[in-house]
């Protein structure tokens, strides 16, 4: 039990948790906007995944490159599935706690069942990623260049997305997010800002999708593993919080690691869920959150 | 005997702002009181204060000769004090008959009883012709009287009205405030809140003037309206002078 | 219960007894015909579909009347069929161990309820997703309880106090249909009585009922215990007929879907909808499986999916609610 | 959350379809000779399909071998032309799908055995179902033939009519220790330590307890016991104390998506084990193999079949190529497992001469087939009283120059193994 083991533990769950963070970004900012949890969150994450799959397949384009455009897709994607579903479920009335769940959970089914339908059920990956079986070394620390990649992704996208929030548009966001109905008076049109919020949290879900498909395996049900940490993550660090998913994404990945590499692994996600119900119990509204 | 409500003293601030600062006043049994004062004058989050749905930080608040300080709206709404809310809050998914059947459940355990009970406050309140019609399809006006109705299916001995006469056609207007005489007439206490001069002077005891989260005044009908401060505070510079 | 318009005023008592009249029928109705299969399939059938109209009705009492949307019902469903499990592996009878089961989850229900009903809406339903998924790491990491392996009860020969038959179905649908029948009485009478109006107080508006005088928290927790009770007492039943429990078939987050599924689509805080919703779902998706198993490989999870989608969007209230529109004068609870 | 598709949640809303598939399988009954139904219940969609399915074309492939009239192959039932003994009746298979789930497994077998009337049920790939199905099987006293089920608990609950002809956790692993011990004698340098890392499932249980009793027996030290969680998003920190234990020997008992997760993290962490000797399911895999590629030069495994054992075993060549033409894929240990289970089945029911079910069980009771009749390594099919075939021999394969070949025991090895423990 070397301190470069430690280092090393330290790092991966740095890596890992940089990728939890960026997935639970998305769920965060939708939630902050319209106080709806997106329970197809990690279905999406699985349509990003499989997009980089087909891009690298057909175009051989290596999943770095193809980031960009996969977060476009995913916005795009985010758009329609707000117009579609969301803005309805937001002025539903009746049953509405129900609606505003289930709609989302529909959409997760179905979902998947559409990747099982088109792909079919066995585990794919991405062989010949540019970065592939590639380390870099930080003094006894080995990091492998894929989830390096993936990690330095995930750090830019949030300081684009930190960007984005200072920008005129981030206001426009941030005003909704305070009051909805009070925002129409000064001239913001809530739709269009609800739409491209929706859409900047699907985008940053493809940003994690693209970065993750270079080296974790693809399959209709990989989203399920990281939906329900996004939840935690998320929870954790406060709805509605960027902040607050950065700190809480990066907690988790450490915690994970170390709750594996100390304790046994098949527990550690009772580390995760330990800190969950820790939180719940001191500060329900989590490190960053706004008072419910 | 002693005074019905005792608010001694009452603070509250959120978070720097001071929305109350030293309230006290009293208020006796069979009496209607007024609480007037400017928008942001603190009259709400009194009227939280005293049904329990926020807790003051300094002062205390006895009803009936019991600390109900910081009790919780559950336990002060047993203890006997029924309120409206200024944005009317209906149970969208009951009918009328079930909004007021919430209330009267707390003294009736039985259903026969509580519907008994409830048809009769609907009766009182003019609703017993709309009883199944669901609380979602009521006008503003039935809404209002709707919510004055589940606060007495409670039995209550106190009473507190937050703007129940506002925005309602004179007739309505004219209907509440003979229901609100039946009321006291039966010896049940009053304290509400409003905007509409007209309305309220002629109708309550004695008033309290609200400025700025402190008492400016606490006197009847005709005593504030000449009161200076009162006038300027609460019609602006020009009337203190007329 | 939402009342899709008004009525010439048949009092409320009258129409409430009028439901329970038309519950009752029905599950004399399915007694009658229960008795009548004979073939297994048609049974197992009956029997699975009863179990979770129980299943959803003890669902119900939180989600639907109480408004509070639990995505981890699993846990209880999971405590009841150990609990009954581990008692007949110590002889102990499973008449005996249903009620301890049902006792066990409700506590469960209530411990969780303290600290969780805190939160509402989405902060309690990804709570409560949370709790579960945490307990059925611990079960599947837990020796004595078998961890992954699971526990299985060999056949000892028949006996009703064990509910234990060599091939024969229906005790077990009788069983089921005193379940399902059960929480739906329950759940009627409690529709017409104080606890009733409290939990749909609290549903639609949390501040307006406690001005009434409803205690908010105690009236969630009575709703978390019952319904974690009726839950367990499924889970010891389902234990009892298939003998064997392991945490992935018992306490996966798939079931607790599975378990709020049915009153979703058939109508949440309706009295019908969680029989109607299992009446429709567990039949086609047993007959989707036994006869077009394998050739649609995720096309009945596009359907399934679309069809959640389509009655969140659509038709909020449930299936219930179109029975009550063919029934122009009836109104549905 | 764990949330796997195998669920109750199925949905099927357009009936016409379902109507359409009923009329089809309707008119494939029209058959002369009164034939054989065979219930078979398999994962066939949700988690798990994709071994349900390929288990389904492998039946297929014996079925065909033993009913249609077509050049001998040297195997027992290789003639064709349906069984001898009952007129040349043909075997007819019924497939049910489990979705991996016990109490819709137990649904399905009991489907089969009530409106199917199948003689006898082969299954079902994870041990949860077929703790279910054997137990209905029992109860309807019709034989329920385990064909891939490796849980060793399955044989030893006193079943009557449970039969086995696959070998269960103790015989694999116990090849597994006959392999140390004779590589340690042949190389002069014996495994001196072992690691274990294993999926939190029945599978991981069952495995990981026998590999630590016959590791003690062994006076092998175990300096690694790592149960990590399946499907989980990174197991870098479990690579890490496995580098960190460094161990002569790696035994990994993982399904396909984490056996590629694990062999990439070690890789990144710039760690290779001296020898990994895995407990076959993910490893064996053709997606494991696609998707690790180079990775997986020189990594062995327990298996019951061997591919390349054609010198031992004639009928492999043929047999294989007609699995090919129904899957694209050759056979592997599972299905190489799942074929020859309807083949001992189909044999006892000719030797019946009927499909009674007491002289059914008598038959199988009495089976005792040569390992050549088959085209598996085994010394041959023999049942003890639980069930179990005794003569289910293992092998050891190792992937050199990219694919399993076998490498132990020397009888049917086609390559020497490659061995750099100690070196």
């Amino acid at each position: 039990m070397s301190a470069a083991d430690l280092a090393q533990v330290a790092a991966s769950g740095l890596l890992i948790g940089l990728l939890y963070a960026l997935i639970a970004a998305g769920l965060s900012l939708i939630f902050g906007l319209m106080d709806v949890v997106n329970f197809a969150h990690g279905e999406l994450l699985m349509l990003a995944m499989y997009a980089t799959f087909l891009l690298n397949r057909a175009a051989g384009l290596d999943p770095l490159l193809a980031t960009p455009l996969i977060a476009l897709f995913l916005f795009a994607l985010g758009l329609v599935l707000y117009r579609g579903l969301m803005a309805r479920a937001l002025t539903v009335t009746v049953n509405r706690g129900m609606v505003q769940i289930f709609i989302t959970f529909g959409l997760a089914i179905f979902l998947r069942g559409a990747a099982q339908f088109a792909f079919g059920a066995e585990f794919r990956s991405i062989p010949k990623s540019w970065l592939a079986n590639e380390s870099a070394r930080l003094g006894p620390v080995i990091l492998p260049w894929p989830q390096l990649a993936a990690g330095l992704i995930a750090f830019l996208a949030f300081l684009l997305l930190f960007l984005v929030l200072r920008s005129e548009f981030g206001r426009a966001l941030e005003a909704t997010r305070e009051d909805r109905e009070a925002v129409a008076l000064i001239g913001i049109d809530r739709e269009r800002i609800f739409a491209l919020g929706f859409g900047l949290g699907t985008g940053a879900v493809g940003i994690a999708g693209a970065a993750l498909a270079a080296f974790y395996y693809i399959s209709p049900d990989v989203g399920a593993n990281f939906a329900l940490i996004a939840y935690v993550t998320v929870a954790l660090g406060g709805f509605g919080s960027l902040a607050g998913a950065l700190l809480a994404g990066i907690l988790i990945g450490e915690v994970e690691a170390f709750t594996a590499f100390l304790l046994t692994p098949s527990l550690k996600q009772l580390g995760m869920f330990a800190l969950y119900v820790a939180v719940l119990a001191l500060r329900p509204q989590g490190l960053f959150g706004a008072r419910q | 005997m002693a005074a019905l409500l005792e608010v001694e003293g009452v603070s509250k601030a959120f978070g720097g702002l001071a929305a109350l600062t030293d309230v006290s006043f009293h208020l006796e049994g069979g009496e209607i009181l007024g609480l007037i004062g400017p928008n942001g004058a603190g009259k709400s989050t009194l009227f939280g204060c005293i049904a329990g749905a926020i807790r003051p930080d300094r002062g205390r608040i006895r009803f009936a000769g019991r600390d109900i300080t910081g009790l919780g709206a559950e336990r002060i709404a047993r203890a006997g004090i029924g309120r409206t809310f200024q944005v009317m809050r209906s149970f969208e998914t009951l009918s009328v008959l079930e909004n007021v059947l919430v209330g009267s459940f707390r003294r009736h355990r039985r259903l026969r009883p509580a519907l008994a009970a409830s048809r009769a406050v609907l009766e009182r309140t003019g609703l017993l012709g709309r009883e199944n019609v669901p609380a979602a399809a009521l006008t503003p006006a039935e809404k209002r009287r709707l919510e004055i109705a589940r606060a007495l299916a409670l039995s209550p001995r106190l009473l507190l009205l937050d703007e129940t006469l506002t925005g309602l056609t004179p007739r309505e207007a004219e209907e509440g405030v003979a229901l609100l005489r039946a009321l006291r007439a039966e010896g049940l206490t009053l304290l509400m809140v409003e905007h509409v001069m007209e309305i309220l002077l002629p109708l309550v005891d004695r008033v309290v003037v609200l400025d700025l989260g402190r008492v400016l005044t606490i006197g009847t009908p005709e005593e504030i309206v000449r009161h200076p401060e009162t006038l300027r505070a609460y019609f602006g510079e020009r009337h203190a002078r007329g | 219960m939402s009342h899709p318009h008004a009525l010439p005023a048949p009092s409320l008592l009258l129409a409430h007894r009028r439901r329970g009249l038309a519950l009752a029928g029905f599950f004399l109705l399915l007694l009658l015909g229960g008795a009548g299969v004979s073939d297994p399939y048609t049974a197992n059938l009956l029997i699975i579909a009863l179990l979770f109209a129980g299943l959803a009705q003890s669902w119900n009492l939180l989600g639907g009347f109480c408004g509070q949307i639990s995505l981890g019902h699993a846990l209880y469903f999971g405590l009841g069929a150990y609990l009954t499990t581990l008692a007949r592996l110590d002889h102990i009878p499973t008449l005996a161990a249903l009620p301890a089961a049902a006792l066990v989850g409700g506590a469960a229900a209530v411990l969780i309820g303290l600290p969780v009903f805190r939160l509402t809406g989405h902060h309690y339903a990804i709570a409560t997703l949370v709790i579960a998924e945490a307990v059925y790491l611990l079960f599947l990491n837990w020796d004595w309880v078998g961890a992954a392996s699971g526990l299985f009860v060999s056949y000892q020969g028949e006996s009703w106090l064990d509910l234990s038959f060599r091939t024969s179905k229906f005790p077990y649908l009788l069983a089921m249909l005193l379940y399902a029948g059960g929480i739906t009485a329950l759940a009627w009478a409690l529709s017409a009585a104080r606890l009733g109006y409290d939990w749909r107080a609290v549903r639609d508006d949390p501040a307006a009922a406690a001005s009434l005088g409803v205690g908010v928290h105690q009236v969630k927790l009575l709703a978390a215990l019952l319904s974690g009770a009726g839950t367990a007492l499924g889970g010891g039943l389902y234990a009892a007929y298939v003998n064997y429990v392991d945490p992935d078939s018992v306490m996966a987050s798939r079931l607790s879907i599975e378990i709020a599924l049915p009153a979703v689509m058939g109508g949440v805080g309706t009295l019908w909808g969680p029989l109607i919703g299992a009446a429709v779902e567990v039949p086609v998706s047993e007959f989707s499986r036994s006869y077009m198993g394998g050739s649609g490989q995720g096309f009945d999870l596009m359907v399934y999916g679309g069809l959640i989608m389509a009655i969140a969007l659509f038709r909020p209230e449930g299936l219930a609610s179109l029975l009550a529109g063919l029934r122009r004068r009836g109104r549905t609870a | 959350m764990r949330w796997r598709p195998g669920g109750r949640v199925r949905f099927f809303a357009a009936l016409v379809l379902s109507g359409f598939l009923l009329a089809q399988s309707m008119a494939a009954r029209a058959a002369d000779a009164p034939d054989i139904p065979i219930g078979a219940v398999f994962p066939l969609t949700g988690n798990g399909s994709e071994v349900g399915l390929d288990a389904k074309a492998a039946l297929e492939t014996e079925a065909e071998i033993i009913n249609t009239p077509h050049p001998p192959i040297p195997m027992l039932l290789g003639a064709g032309g349906g069984l001898p003994h009952l007129g040349g009746a043909k075997v007819r298979l019924i497939f049910a799908d489990s979705q991996n789930d016990p109490q819709k497994a137990r649904a399905e077998a009991e489907r089969l055995i009530t409106q199917e009337h199948v003689v006898a049920i082969i299954g079902s790939y994870t041990s949860a179902t077929a703790a279910t199905i054997s137990q209905v099987a029992d109860r309807y006293e019709i034989p329920y033939i385990s064909s891939d089920n490796s849980s060793p608990s399955l044989s030893a609950r006193g079943l009557k009519w449970f039969f086995r002809t696959s070998p269960h956790d103790v015989m694999f692993t116990q090849a597994m220790f006959d392999f140390f011990d004779w590589i340690g004698k042949k190389t002069g340098r014996p495994p001196k330590s072992l690691a274990l890392i294993y999926e939190d499932s029945i599978f991981g249980a069952d495995s990981s307890r026998v590999q630590k009793e016959m590791a003690a027996a062994a006076h092998l030290p175990i300096v690694a016991d790592i149960r990590y969680r399946a499907n989980s998003p990174s197991l870098s920190a479990e690579a890490e104390r496995l580098r960190a234990a460094h161990a002569d020997v790696l035994m990994p008992s993982s399904y396909t998506n984490d056996a590629i997760l694990l062999m990439r993290a070690m890789h990144e962490l710039g760690y290779q084990p001296p020898a990994i000797m895995a407990q076959d399911a993910g490893f064996v895999q053709k997606a494991f193999l696609d998707a690790v590629g180079p990775l997986a030069e020189g990594v062995m495994s327990r298996s019951a079949f061997a591919l390349d054992a054609v010198a031992a075993r004639p009928a492999i060549p043929a047999v294989n190529q007609r699995y090919r033409a129904r899957s694209g894929k050759d056979l592997n240990d599972l299905t190489g497992r799942e074929l020859t289970a309807l083949q001992v089945l189909a044999d006892a029911i000719d030797r019946a001469g009927s499909t009674d079910h007491e002289k059914l069980r008598a038959a199988l009771r009495a089976t005792d087939i040569d390992g050549k009749q088959t085209i598996m390594p085994w010394q041959g099919v023999r049942f003890d009283e639980t069930g179990q075939n005794v003569e289910a021999t293992p092998v050891i394969q190792q992937v050199i120059g990219g694919a399993y070949v076998t490498v132990f025991p020397p009888e049917v090895a086609t390559h020497a193994p490659l061995w750099h423990v100690g070196e």
